[in-house]
């Protein structure tokens, strides 16, 4: 299956990279997902994760033609 | 309701006149109309922002907005909602955020426009980048602009 | 601080548009822009109504009004504050009341707007005179336009 | 001492005035005015008074130029 993974503002500039696509067997988790793209790193608790537009938990599943979004902590609305 | 993400500066003002003109028909016998406008200062612990930058992931900002709104309708009575939201390079004195709701009721209205605020702020995804002399950093906590509290 | 007693219908943005234009330079660094509008309905108790008239107290609805607002800016961190408030013959659609709190933080100006309004429904004097079918009565309690919770 | 006298709303009405002037001695209070211009009806609790576009109680001295104002409960605000 094909996975689209989505990476924004200060977490895009750090790991140098706005988007990917992984391929990978059914069973893979969001978790799984930023372990194939993140270079190594542990997912840091402070990074938020979406799946197809959704907040969700990182022991979610994933399925194909998904798309993964991990992003920090959101800063929108005001200030 | 509608949720607009917009590239260009705006005026509130001008706006909730265009859109309570738009939907005269729809808003029916509403009585109470409550906004919030956050506006970008130009005062962030003492250092001065030059510019910020408001990044947000298409497709999901506008949903999560949504989602907000449609909780709200489920708590309070509410006629009609209208969130615009700047995203872009935004620049001191910029209207940022506009939040508006018509209903029956000044409670309703009054409460959810807050409730929308603070859900704004908590979940919908927006990221700040701020610059000042030349220099730009990611904002991962509200701090500045107006404050939260 | 502008107090305004109107005796013409107004339109609510077009007065917050016009009045932040005109303080540009004294609203200073302001973040937050807290509003609400109160408006003719034109249902009261199931009966239809189809004019009121506000009266007021020349001389001490202002008075009352700008110590209402005074109050407020003891309690809480407010940069400016636009009231308006018709006077005279109201009719179904019409604004009745805008309150506007410009000030550097988001609580502050919404805790502030929702007070003054309180305190204007509670202290102001205004009375409100409903004509339906050609009849009309003093009305002594807050009970039709909009509803008070 | 001369001392304006003003009633509002459904008491102007009900009083058939809107506006009287009342002459008496140092010591009279706000109720003592109504007393003297309201037609013998006691003054109502619900009634509100002001002395000099102030809220007062009916206890307050009034004084000579001052103006004494009659109304009901107040309905602005909204609705």
């Amino acid at each position: 299956m094909s996975i689209r993974v989505r990476f924004f503002a200060g977490l895009r500039e750090r790991l140098g990279r706005a988007e990917t696509e992984v391929s990978a067997d059914e069973g893979l988790t969001v978790q799984g997902v930023w372990e194939m793209t993140a270079g190594g790193e542990p997912l840091p608790a402070s990074v938020l994760t979406a799946l197809n537009h959704e907040y969700v938990d990182a022991d979610r599943s994933v399925h194909d033609g998904d798309e993964v979004a991990f992003f920090p902590p959101v800063t929108g609305g005001q200030r | 309701m509608r949720v607009q993400i917009c590239e260009a500066p705006f005026d509130p003002w001008a706006a909730l006149q265009a859109y309570q003109e738009e939907r005269r028909d729809d808003l029916g016998s509403f009585g109470a109309t409550a906004v919030f406008v956050g506006t970008m200062r130009d005062f962030n612990e003492g250092a001065e922002v030059e510019c910020m930058t408001l990044e947000h992931y298409p497709g999901m900002t506008e949903k999560e907005v949504a989602r907000i709104v449609e909780q709200a309708n489920l708590r309070w009575q509410i006629i009609d909602t209208l969130v615009v939201h700047r995203i872009g390079d935004i620049y001191p004195t910029d209207p940022i955020v506009l939040a508006a709701v018509w209903s029956t009721h000044r409670g309703d209205a009054l409460d959810s426009c807050r409730h929308i605020m603070e859900a704004l702020k908590s979940r919908a995804p927006f990221w700040k980048k701020e610059s000042r002399a030349g220099s730009g950093r990611w904002v991962e906590r509200n701090t500045s602009g107006y404050k939260a509290s």
